[in-house]
């Protein structure tokens, strides 16, 4: 910590993800970046993380598909993709324009269609690193106890790891009774890192047909609601196991993205507030350093897990 | 371009039960191209109001940098719109999407334009273009009741104007689709914007024939931009199912035909 | 349903609960009523839950025990009470003043706390109900496992049915993996009803402090945030259950208490919105038969879990 | 007795950097008691902010109905507070707690009122009634620094003032404390409310002593009527550690020693 003087160093260097700044769109929410890319240069983002591919291309779910509620949303999109070869041929084509390492989703209803998935994907020099979306909510086969079983996620992530030299980070459910318990199974597969959290199952009804207003009945909440929730399980997590931890859920702010690093996250992402405001992660990314600066704070990376290091020197 | 800014509300006022005008002014209209597009608002700026709400263009004015929106209070988030006063600021995303295409020299032909509740508002710049355009207008509009209607005389003023409520307390007891077969309404092309089984109506009596129909649909949206995925359509002509469109950003207006109405 | 001219029956008729409306206080946001007897007649309400009683005083957590999120608030009072004996006293003496049915909430940390105040409150009069609250986030002590592990809370459910003649509701946590196995023990195990869903567990950083607000760390989110998940987890459990199901989570407006009633709820209580408007439950209370008649509904139990009895005549 | 209302903003503005001064008007005044109560402010009807904020009444006035508050625009809450405007109505809850007792007769008395930073509100209606009642009253205020220093000039109207600054910017560089032990103030009764810090050294001083000191403290509050068990505090005197008050009903204003400052 320092006067506030020199520059602030805002660089994370997490396994496969060389990030100049720990913000990136969250999965799903920022599709493959070319809506964004007309706004602003993705190379100001610390890195990418495209949306979850699956082996075949995806519809997803009727719509509705989103829903309001207090201070957060519903999505029931159901993985709609492409498919991984379109994905590769084209979206991650249209992404080596850009520098900023990208990190792929992957979701699955087998083991099979995740080790497909993973396998193709490792073969693309685009990617830095896989994202393994074991907690999807809105897929109906199977996929459910990949999120929430401890000993399938395990082999699940050791198996995916067997058939790709890039880092694995694993996505968490937060819809379990006990996320540390998930995050060391998955850590003692051989996962390089965790993303936490994806959202929280959740349904609104409508007043008028008297039944869920989604399609799909129940969706995923995220955005500010969740918050609270994200960040208790990154406390109780990254104090469990080595591996870091890209943060998420409802951040929408630089204070936001202080207090997931201060819970233990080494790098954030964003979801549901590009969809408020879609410039929101460079805004964020500009906003970061006078923050930091105010705080006497130098290298970013010496908020991490601050609020449980007690042996921090001051 | 889209672009975001803090319009100026220049004035806002009750047209009937529950529906606004509201006036905007700012450099945003500069990039308005077609009737049809939509904007993205945000009613709430530090409040529990997360996603925006998309509203058509019922009219702009590139000289005055204003264009003016026509909105239902109904739910929580336009509440709050309508609690806006003139002279304050609204957070604006947009212009969005792609609107009802107007061939540049329309001389002679007939034009009908059909609107239902607030799907009436896109319609009324689409009508002033098509009339710019040498178009001879004839409007159908749909309402619950008088009550709710608005913009009658305005329309009147750019070609004959009928008017169905659902109550009979203004024009024709019934619906738009009553008037239409009550009436053989000539048309060369046919624009219309309203709900669903309206639009459903109109398909069945237009498809196919030799008249085109342009359709504007509406969906729950999140990003309004193409990136979420929350607002799209499956394709009439696709035997895969996979095949889709965006109604933010392929549409939300349509040949009718084109994408499957849900 | 019906074209509006009748009065609307609100009456529920819940095991020990004859409520003459499904409106009442959420248990630990109403203490015993003193306080809001001040305020209006506590006779207008549906029922009352009372705060928690264990075998011994408590003092709970430390300060700060509470902070705000979006759209919600975290708490870790930590159960502070003034122990059974001194609850029925004086309190529940005191609430003699009232005719509304009372129920009676408990918690523990041992199975033998949980049967000593089982018993000694089936001894009052003035209880209808006790509703085992196995899900207190803010305790550290043991606990946990009674809201998270099926086997355990069955066990505690019917022990506590044996000691007692009264009805037995159990309030269900909704920090676990799968709701409807939770309910489902608990129903097996002789549980006349259940409360879902207590407190979601969160947690906010201070960015002056660098360390988490609560001094408990800690606590529970409650609020509208929370509102979709009750709601998904009422509509699962009440199709997998025959018993029924106090529902709450974040209700503040006669439209919230519809939502959770057509997801499966027979009757609904207020919590936090207690704290910012002290009125809320004899406002819903009486904004309800109008939004009922608009809705063309004379019996409120009509609405009952409508959104999945696809059968209800109309 | 409290009661809820929605009282109207009659003036808002800033007396020092982000320090407001806002004046309410309505019927609630009636019930207020004491200097040292306090109202429970809903900032956000419709928004995501569902707590309400506790802040000192700085002054009222029956006949005028109007009471004033003074708070500092801090987090989410007190921003959007700051951002209504004169006219605007504000939902409010009060009075409540207990203030500072204040005997009839103080004729002849000496009091002291020592107030830090967003703490000195309160101290301003105290020393009026002081004053009002007879007694001689000395005032210690403490500040950060000039910019966010307010009301001097009042609280010379009513008797001796001295102004402490952290960083020596207005009156004398230090802590009010140092005041104190610089200068013997003559006392027959203290005042107090501020930081934690200050009024623990206060206690130090007067605790023990035959004259009596008042503290006003702070809490994180949900409820603000008693029903939470958010804002509680131990007694000193109390080997159980089981009694307590809660701040927001039984205080905010303690007799120093009763209870545990944390
Ligand atoms: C392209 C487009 C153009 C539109 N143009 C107009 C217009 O000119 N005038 C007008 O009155 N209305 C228009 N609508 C409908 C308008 O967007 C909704 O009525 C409005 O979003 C409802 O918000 P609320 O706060 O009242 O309801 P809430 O119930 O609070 O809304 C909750 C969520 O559901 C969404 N939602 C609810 N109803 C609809 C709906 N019918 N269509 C889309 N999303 C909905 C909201 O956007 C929000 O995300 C348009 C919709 C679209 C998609
Ligand atoms: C009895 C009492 C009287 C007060 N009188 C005044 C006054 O006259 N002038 C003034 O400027 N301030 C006063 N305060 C402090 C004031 O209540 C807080 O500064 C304010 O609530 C902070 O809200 P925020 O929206 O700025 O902060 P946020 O960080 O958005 O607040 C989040 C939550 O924390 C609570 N909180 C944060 N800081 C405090 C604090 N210091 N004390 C209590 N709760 C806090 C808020 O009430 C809210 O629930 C008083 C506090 C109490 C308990
Ligand atoms: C519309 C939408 C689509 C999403 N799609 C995916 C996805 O494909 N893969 C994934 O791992 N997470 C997906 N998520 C979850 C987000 O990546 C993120 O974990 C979650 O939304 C919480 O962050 P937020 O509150 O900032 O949105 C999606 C979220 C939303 C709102
Ligand atoms: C301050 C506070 C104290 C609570 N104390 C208890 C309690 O003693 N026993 C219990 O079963 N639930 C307790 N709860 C949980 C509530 O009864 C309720 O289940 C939860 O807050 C969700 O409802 P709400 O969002 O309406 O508050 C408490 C909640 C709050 C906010
Ligand atoms: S609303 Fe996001 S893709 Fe259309
Ligand atoms: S704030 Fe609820 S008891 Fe004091």
């Amino acid at each position: 910590m320092t006067d506030g003087n020199e520059a602030v160093d805002l660089s994370v260097d997490l396994p496969g993800l060389p990030m100049k700044n720990p913000i990136m769109p969250a999965s799903g929410c920022f599709a493959f970046g070319q809506e964004f890319a007309e706004l602003y240069d993705l190379d100001v983002l610390g890195a990418i993380a495209i949306k979850a591919a699956t082996r075949e291309p995806r519809f997803g779910n009727p719509t509705p598909r989103v829903a309001e509620t207090a201070a957060g949303m519903l999505n029931a999109i159901g993985l709609q993709n492409p498919g991984v070869e379109h994905i590769m041929k084209e979206e991650l084509r249209w992404l080596e324009h850009y520098q900023t390492p990208v990190l792929a989703n992957i979701a699955g209803s087998t083991v099979d269609d995740y080790l497909f998935v993973a396998e193709q994907l490792s073969l693309d020099p685009r990617v830095g690193a896989l994202e393994l979306n074991i907690s999807c909510p809105n897929v109906k086969e199977g996929g459910i106890a990949f999120g929430t079983v401890p000993d399938v996620a395990a082999e699940l992530t050791g198996k995916v790891k067997a058939v790709s030299h890039l880092p694995v980070y694993v996505k968490l459910s937060p819809n379990v009774s006990d996320i540390v318990e998930m995050a060391q199974a998955v850590e003692h597969a051989g996962a390089d890192g965790l993303s936490m959290v994806n959202t929280l199952l959740g349904m609104r009804m409508d007043l008028k047909t008297l039944t869920p207003i989604l399609a799909n009945k129940m969706g995923g909440l995220s955005g500010a609601a969740i918050k609270p929730v994200a960040i208790r399980m990154i406390y109780e997590v990254s104090q469990a196991v080595s591996i870091p931890i890209i943060g998420m859920g409802g951040i929408q702010s630089v204070d936001d993205c202080i207090e997931f690093l201060l819970a233990g996250a080494s790098a954030v992402a964003i979801g549901t507030a590009n969809f408020t405001d879609p410039w929101v992660c460079p805004n964020l990314i500009q906003a970061l350093p006078q923050r930091l600066k105010a705080m006497h704070v130098t290298h970013i990376q010496e908020l991490v897990g601050r609020s449980w290091k007690a042996w921090v020197t001051q | 371009m889209m672009q975001a800014e803090r319009m100026r509300i220049v004035s806002h006022k009750v047209l009937a039960q529950n529906i606004y005008e509201m006036t905007l002014e700012g450099e945003l209209v500069q990039h308005m191209s077609d009737p049809g597009q939509f904007v993205h608002l945000r009613v709430d700026e530090h409040g529990d109001t997360l996603l925006r709400r998309p509203i058509s263009l019922a009219d702009y004015d590139k000289e005055m940098r204003q264009c003016t929106l026509i909105y239902r209070a109904e739910g929580q988030g336009t509440a709050k719109l309508a609690a806006k006063r003139s002279g304050e600021g609204v957070d604006v995303l947009g212009p969005l999407g792609n609107g009802f295409p107007i061939p540049q020299d329309l001389a002679g032909e007939q034009a009908l334009v059909i609107g239902g509740g607030v799907g009436v508002p896109p319609l009324y710049n689409l009508s002033k273009q098509l009339q710019a355009c040498g178009a001879i207008v004839t409007h159908v509009l749909g309402f619950a009741s008088a009550d709710v209607a608005f913009y009658e005389d305005r329309f009147k003023q750019l070609g004959a104007t009928y008017v169905a409520t659902v109550d009979g307390s203004q024009g024709k007891q019934g619906f738009v689709t009553d008037i239409l077969s009550e009436r053989a309404i000539a048309a060369d092309r046919v624009y219309a914007c309203g709900p669903l089984p309206m639009l459903r109506a109109l398909e069945e009596r237009y498809v196919g024939s030799t008249i085109p129909l342009y359709i504007s649909l509406e969906q729950r949206m999140a990003c309004g931009i193409g990136a979420c995925m929350a607002c799209v359509c499956h394709l009439q002509e696709d035997p895969t199912g996979l095949r889709y469109k965006k109604i933010c950003r392929d549409g939300p207006v349509f040949k009718a035909g084109e994408v499957v109405l849900t």
